[in-house]
């Protein structure tokens, strides 16, 4: 104790400083203002759980694409450079590859490698390193083949017919049919992801420890990892692209909301994610800056249609129309969500804002419970997790919408679990007698909602964990995927959604805002319609 | 010689009534004990006539108005983060809190009795077999043993009981095991043995009396450690589900505004669980204090 | 000066409360012994003979005892008014205490011979190897065989006999003029107590170290004594030269006490023979 | 002795192969599914199924468990399922970081607890002892996740005296200081308990002590109270002490869970959590069997100390 005697000055010292600045800040500071750029610092981030592996294409998890973005970059990559406002979906962007054409029956892809980029440990960067890395998610003959990365990759890779380098820049890719959301997947992350990894890191590490020794393109390369403790990156200063201002990054997991705030008002670190909503207002009261965003980000419960009431499609409206979806926004979530109404997020091409569709109306949702037969209404259970990524705070918005339920008699029961188990739980497919699973997912490109509806992928063989099936909806969905132009695509897409609203399949809740807070002497975070962002523009004063 | 020993069962028997009788009496004396059965014979009542006494649903409230702090007029403790009464979901807790606090400890306590004894006193191939195997789960720490248990039988509270149950088992039993065996070597046994009495008999009426005082004992300090256990698993997620007004589950979703200044929705139950748990000891220490003859009698030999 | 007696103590008082109200387990009791002289107290357990002794000491740890009253003079001077500090150094050196219970009153994590420096060091200004010397006198004294090698062991590896012994060494390890024996003899086996006995018999004569010997064993008294003081519940019923108490005790309970002794004896000469 | 020694020693390898064969069981029962918590919500059954087979989780149970008890016998503790990595280069850190947790909060619950308990026992039922006996049952009578963010909000934000949680600095974590000034709030936090049952421990035994003849005896021979407390009764009730500092110590390696969860310092206890409810066999498995041996172990060194402490027993022991 002798020792931190002096250590507890310094530190006391600090926290009047703090104090201090946050006097002088103020309230105003706004991101991306005051003062000029300039490089060096370190941003510590507090993120919300631990990571899982950092190999990009095995990596599951928003939270952990959110730290391998930073290392690993794809052929074709969203610019995330714009917030929101400017950008409701992440225009594409040349990655890796420089550009590419794709052929007018639509199942050829020609992408053009980016030259003189090189690999964090110096190897270079060429078609023959991509189809390395294509083979290592998909060709179950290849030597490096990963049924992990397989696994998680799966609805990127599963239309690929065959690899072929023409020259040593040049990849073609060759398609069983046109599968139009193939650009956009390319540029996704969360579950897995198509970030390129070294070759050389791959065949020295094996497929299973080259998690511990990322070696990727991007504009940060890995410093250390103490598992539970941090994850460090530091700025790569031979970056193909514009290169960040930060020195270095560190990513701290504390996934005790308490803590994590307690940590940023410690000034632990600069900036944490998924504040608990009852903090943001005095936390920027205390001048912390919030940074919000409109990620593809849909709050949303799977109707159990193995469940002889959720059959019935009056009783799935009945529920839309109980749920006070605005309430919760502004009552419970302090406003760091917006009200749900589209199966598809804003941030997607294919959103329609039909918010007239369910609106909060407990007395309709009684009339359509009596015609259905429930005039008492009934009792079910609903299962949800603890926490998780994208979850913000699961146990209380269940419980709000018990309460919301209650009031048309609807009484729920809440199954709880935590969030590992849970996700298994839930790919499982929901069981009988539970009446609808509730997750968070999304993402820019409507092939999302093929995903978790299409009849093909009823669970366990897929995310359709409600086990819904519509004739019609499937057909619809096929003509989008194998549409060659992306309006055509979107318009099917669109006709998708409003089949989807009309069965009430799935009751979107709520869109994540996905708020960040900031200290004051972070400058020029952006967030993006993404559920991640970048580091290239982030400076420390 | 044998003469006073074949009147040894009876003068035993004897010997435990009067025992029993001053150790109540020694209980009575003991302000600090009655006190805490005092407290907890009065949250029992309350848990048994929620329904009467509770001013508002406990499980739906108004969510446009939350986090209204104590003394708000209709609220006296205020309101938590669903805009749900406090002071309804504290007096329906109490059927939560207290039943996953008292059952799973008897529960165990009847089958660490059965175990025990049968170990203690037939000792031999079986006490053997029976103490490894609970050395097993020694070996295993109780919090993790728990969890484990909990996450097989997943959350609920008859899951969060049971597993709260089977875990203590091994530990009453032990204490149940060394009882037994210390009186199992006791003249009395012999010489109802001598007197015989069949095993049964011995087990039933000679040692069961005297090897359930220390379980008593044990049992009733546990319950103040379950209670605190319960609501960590409820904190983890593998114990009882909200919106049950358990108190573990009302402590933990408090702790998320706790910093933004609504101490009162986590500590409110928090308290409640701190006062049962202590109530629960001192009656534990108040029973083995009435239980130790040298204390009985007040002043020492 | 010489000719006052060595303790005389006078309406002494000693009550015990609890629950039921206060006990007067010694209540006004008055007896005196010369230099060199034993006086046996003899009375049945509870008759307030132990907490006599106990008070002289003033040594009624337990909180709820007091001393209500009296006077317990030493060479003159009452040990009542005494600081705990004067009390301190007394004990021990003017009077020491030996015990019933020789199985438990050394401690059990200490080498007799430290526990016998440990009290020498106490009362006297001499160095470890001095104390050592005079521990080994002490041990040698109370006739404890192969005294040097014992001093080493630990209570536990010694019999109750050689115990009491030791406890006997420790309490004369500083020459004090009065020893106050509490029941030294009742854990003991016959042949043991009257080593024990004699023991004591022969240190009164060698050293002159006068005797409090608390028995509920006329035996004892008749083999050590020569005064006794019979107590009952609290009260000195009787005292006198012991020959005389024996002879023809006048006190209706003294009788009765004898009776049962007598009565006792010759049912064991019986069984014996 | 040594006879003492190999027995115990041998009990103690049958127990780590119980306690693998119970982790190994119970977990057969978990619901998680490593391979679904690992492939998240795009996995699909044909992929599940196709890692499933690569993990060899598709082999009968007896042949995966004793697949894996070899593989312990050659010192190779297995991959882990969720984080595809080796066991052992996870799980030691952790072990590690919980050993310091633990040992930090065994010093306080020595250094508090023991004095505690005396004082209490030597003014026995006066204030003080009712006062202090009442402050340590309080404090095992809170839910540490709740006493946690108390310490936290007092001790780190309003006083800012140690940081909030974690290990170590975050921007430059430093060295053995950095450690320990982190250590201080959950090292108090998981202290709560133990110290709590080693001062109602340390009480009663002296109690007891105080009451043994031998310290009447004592003090008839004059010998000043100070000497007779924390010379004689100290020395007695060391056995009974450290067997008990002894059992919290094999406690606190387990039971500090919430303590990190709270703190966020990565321990052991919070791992096996998360490995729990993902069903990661093979972590489970090596980080009980840890905790079980250390666990053992703990108990053998106690027992032995104690019985060398005792010179009743040193012999036979």
């Amino acid at each position: 104790m002798v020792l931190s005697g002096k250590r507890l000055r310094q530190l006391s010292a600090v926290v009047i400083a703090l104090a201090l600045l946050a006097a002088c800040g103020g309230p105003s500071a706004s991101s991306g203002a005051s003062g000029t750029p300039h490089s060096g610092g370190t941003l510590a981030i507090g993120i919300e759980s631990e990571v899982d592996v950092l190999d990009p294409q095995r990596a599951g998890g928003w939270v952990s694409w959110r730290v391998n973005r930073q290392m690993f970059e794809p052929l074709v990559d969203e610019d995330l450079s714009k917030p929101s406002a400017q950008a409701a979906v992440p225009a594409l962007r040349p990655g890796l590859a420089t550009s590419w054409e794709l052929s007018p029956d639509g199942t050829v892809y020609t992408f053009h490698i980016r030259p003189n980029v090189k690999f964090h440990d110096g190897t270079p960067l060429d078609a023959a390193a991509v189809e390395f890395n294509i083979r290592r998610m998909w060709d179950k003959s290849f030597q490096y083949y990963d049924a992990k990365a397989a696994g998680q990759t799966n609805f990127v890779w599963q239309p690929l017919k065959s690899i072929a380098t023409p020259d040593p820049m040049t990849l073609q890719l060759t398609m069983k049919q046109p599968f139009e959301p193939f650009l956009r997947l390319l540029s996704q992350g969360g579950n897995g992801s198509t970030g390129i990894m070294s070759p050389a890191s791959i065949k020295q590490y094996g497929n299973d420890n080259v998690g511990e020794h990322p070696v990727g393109t991007g504009p940060f390369k890995f410093v250390d990892r103490v598992r539970g403790q941090r994850i460090t990156l530091a700025r790569n200063d031979d970056y193909w692209g514009t290169k960040p201002y930060l020195d270095k990054v560190v990513f701290r997991p504390l996934p005790d909301p308490s803590s994590r705030v307690a940590s940023l008002r410690a000034n632990e670190v600069d900036m944490i994610a998924v504040p608990p909503p009852d903090s943001v207002a005095s936390l920027q009261q205390s001048g912390f800056q919030v940074s919000e965003g409109a990620p593809p980000h849909v709050w949303f419960l799977s109707f159990n249609f193995n469940d002889p009431i959720m059959k019935n499609k009056l009783v799935r409206q009945a529920i839309n129309l109980a749920i006070d979806r605005q309430g919760m926004a502004t009552n419970l979530l302090k406003d760091t969500v917006k009200p749900a109404y589209d199966v598809q997020a804003p941030a997607n091409a294919a959103y329609v804002a039909n918010t007239e569709a369910y609106g909060y109306n407990p007395d309709k949702a009684k009339q359509l419970l009596a015609q259905a037969g429930y005039p008492n209404g009934f009792s079910t259970v609903m299962m949800t997790s603890v926490d998780g990524s994208g979850q913000i705070i699961p146990v209380p918005m269940a419980e709000y919408i018990q309460q919301n339920l209650a009031k048309v008699g609807i009484q729920i029961q809440l199954q709880t679990t935590e969030w590992i188990s849970y996700l298994s739980k839930w790919a499982q497919g929901t069981p009988p007698g539970v009446g609808w699973a509730q997750q968070s997912w999304g993402m820019t490109t409507p092939y999302w909602l093929y995903i978790v509806t299409s009849s093909s992928l009823k669970a366990p063989n897929g995310p359709n964990v409600g086990g819904y099936s519509n004739p019609q909806l499937d057909q619809v969905m096929q003509q989008a995927m194998t549409a060659t132009t992306e309006a055509g695509a979107v318009e099917k897409w669109k006709e998708a959604n409003r089949i989807v609203t009309d069965d009430a399949a799935i009751a979107p809740i709520v869109n994540d805002k996905a708020p960040y807070i900031l200290s004051s002497k972070v400058h020029g975070f952006v967030s993006p319609s993404e559920e991640w962002y970048d580091l290239n523009t982030v400076w420390l004063s | 010689m044998t003469t006073a020993t074949l009147t040894q069962p009876a003068a035993t028997a004897w010997r435990r009534r009067s025992q029993f009788r001053l150790a109540t009496r020694a209980l009575a004396r003991d302000k600090v004990a009655v006190g805490a059965l005092v407290v907890l014979t009065l949250v029992v009542l309350v848990a048994i006539f929620a329904p009467l006494i509770s001013p508002y649903d406990p499980l739906v409230g108004d969510p446009t108005i939350r986090l209204l702090p104590p003394g708000t007029p209709g609220h006296l403790l205020g309101l938590d983060g669903q805009g749900r009464d406090i002071l309804s979901r504290l007096i329906w807790g109490g059927r939560y809190s207290l039943s996953v606090a008292i059952v799973p400890v008897l529960c165990a306590g009847v089958v660490a009795l059965v175990l025990g004894m049968v170990a203690g006193y037939f000792g031999g191939r079986w006490g053997e077999l029976v103490m490894r195997v609970l050395d097993v789960v020694f070996a295993f720490p109780i919090v993790l043993f728990a969890i484990a248990i909990a996450a097989v039988l997943g959350p609920g509270l008859v899951n969060s009981m049971l597993a709260i149950g089977i875990t203590l088992v091994p530990y009453m039993a032990r204490v149940v095991y060394t009882a037994t065996v210390q009186e199992s070597g006791k003249d009395y046994v012999e010489a109802a043995r001598a007197a015989g009495l069949t095993e049964v008999e011995i087990l039933g009426k000679q040692l069961l009396p005297n090897v359930l005082s220390p379980l008593v004992v044990y049992a009733t300090t546990l319950a103040g450690l379950v209670i605190v256990l319960a609501a960590g698993l409820s904190f983890l997620g593998v114990g009882i589900t909200p919106p049950a007004p358990d108190w573990g589950v009302m402590t933990s979703d408090g702790r998320q505004v706790l910093l933004e200044g609504y101490a009162h929705v986590a500590t409110i139950p928090g308290l409640m669980i701190f006062i049962v748990a202590i109530a629960f000891n001192l009656l534990g220490d108040g029973i083995r204090d009435a239980l130790d003859p040298h204390k009985q009698t007040g002043s020492r030999n | 000066m010489t000719n006052d007696p060595l303790l005389k103590v006078t309406g002494l008082r000693t009550h015990f409360s609890s629950e039921h109200g206060t006990v007067k387990a010694v209540d006004g009791v008055d007896f005196q012994i010369e230099r060199g002289g034993i006086l046996g107290v003899v009375g049945e357990s509870g008759s307030g003979k132990s907490v006599t002794g106990l008070s002289i000491l003033r040594l009624l740890g337990s909180r709820n005892a007091t001393i209500a009253g009296g006077q317990i003079l030493f060479h003159g001077e009452d040990l009542l008014t005494k600081s705990d500090r004067e009390m301190r150094e007394i004990r021990g050196k003017k009077i020491s205490m030996v015990f019933q219970n020789a199985m438990t009153a050394l401690d059990p994590f200490f080498r007799v011979g430290d526990q016998l420096v440990e009290v020498i060091r106490l009362h006297q200004r001499v160095g470890k190897r001095e104390a050592k010397l005079k521990a080994l006198e002490a041990m040698e004294l109370v006739r404890i065989p192969e005294a040097s090698r014992r001093l080493s062991s630990y209570p536990h590896q010694l019999s109750g006999g050689q115990r009491q012994r030791v406890m006997i060494a420790l309490a004369l390890s500083c020459g004090p003029d009065l020893l106050i024996a509490d029941e030294p003899t009742t854990a003991l086996d016959a042949t043991v107590q009257k080593q024990i006995i004699d023991l004591l018999a022969e240190v009164n004569r060698e050293l002159g170290t006068a005797i409090l010997m608390i028995t509920h064993d006329f035996g004892v008294v008749a083999r050590l004594c020569r005064t006794v003081a019979v107590m009952y519940a609290g009260k000195i019923v009787e005292s006198g030269e012991v020959a005389r108490v024996l002879e023809k005790p006048e006190d209706p309970y003294t009788q009765k006490l004898l009776g049962s002794v007598l009565r006792m004896r010759s049912e064991v000469r019986r069984v014996s023979a | 002795m040594v006879g003492f020694l190999v027995r115990r020693l041998l009990s103690t390898v049958l127990v780590l192969i119980g306690v693998s064969i119970l982790v190994f069981l119970i977990m057969q029962l978990v619901p998680g599914d490593p391979v679904r918590s690992m492939l998240g919500q795009a996995a699909t059954a044909e992929r599940v199924t196709e890692v499933r087979h690569q993990l060899g989780l598709d082999r009968p149970l007896i042949v995966q468990y004793l697949d894996w008890i070899l593989g312990v016998l050659h010192g190779d503790l297995g991959q882990s399922l969720t984080l595809s990595q080796p066991v052992s280069s996870i799980l030691f850190p952790k072990l590690g970081n919980t050993m310091i947790l633990a040992g930090g909060s065994l010093l306080i619950c020595l250094v508090i607890g023991v004095p505690l308990g005396m004082v209490a026992a030597r003014r026995q039922y006066s204030v003080v002892d009712r006062g202090s006996m009442f402050v340590a049952l309080g404090g095992a009578s809170v839910p540490v996740y709740w006493a946690g963010l108390v310490i936290i909000n007092i001790f780190a934000l309003k006083l800012g005296w140690f940081p909030t949680s974690g290990m170590y600095d975050t921007r430059n974590p430093g060295g053995f200081e950095d450690v320990l000034v982190h250590l201080v709030l959950p090292s108090v936090a998981a202290a709560v308990v133990p110290t709590a049952v080693v001062a109602r421990m340390a009480r009663g035994s002296m109690v007891e002590a105080l009451h043994a003849d031998h310290v009447q005896m004592l003090r008839a021979s004059g010998v000043p109270e100070r000497l007779v407390i924390w010379k004689h009764t100290l020395r007695n009730i060391l056995p009974p002490v450290v067997n008990i500092v002894g059992l919290q110590a094999g406690y606190l390696l387990g039971g500090v869970i919430f303590v990190e969860v709270v703190f966020n310092w990565p321990g052991l206890g919070g791992q096996l959590y998360t490995s729990i409810t993902a069903g990661d066999m093979p972590m489970i498995q090596a980080g009980v069997l840890f905790i079980a041996l250390v666990f053992v172990v703990v108990n053998l060194v106690t027992d032995v100390a104690v019985a060398l402490l005792d010179p009743r027993t040193r012999k036979e022991a």
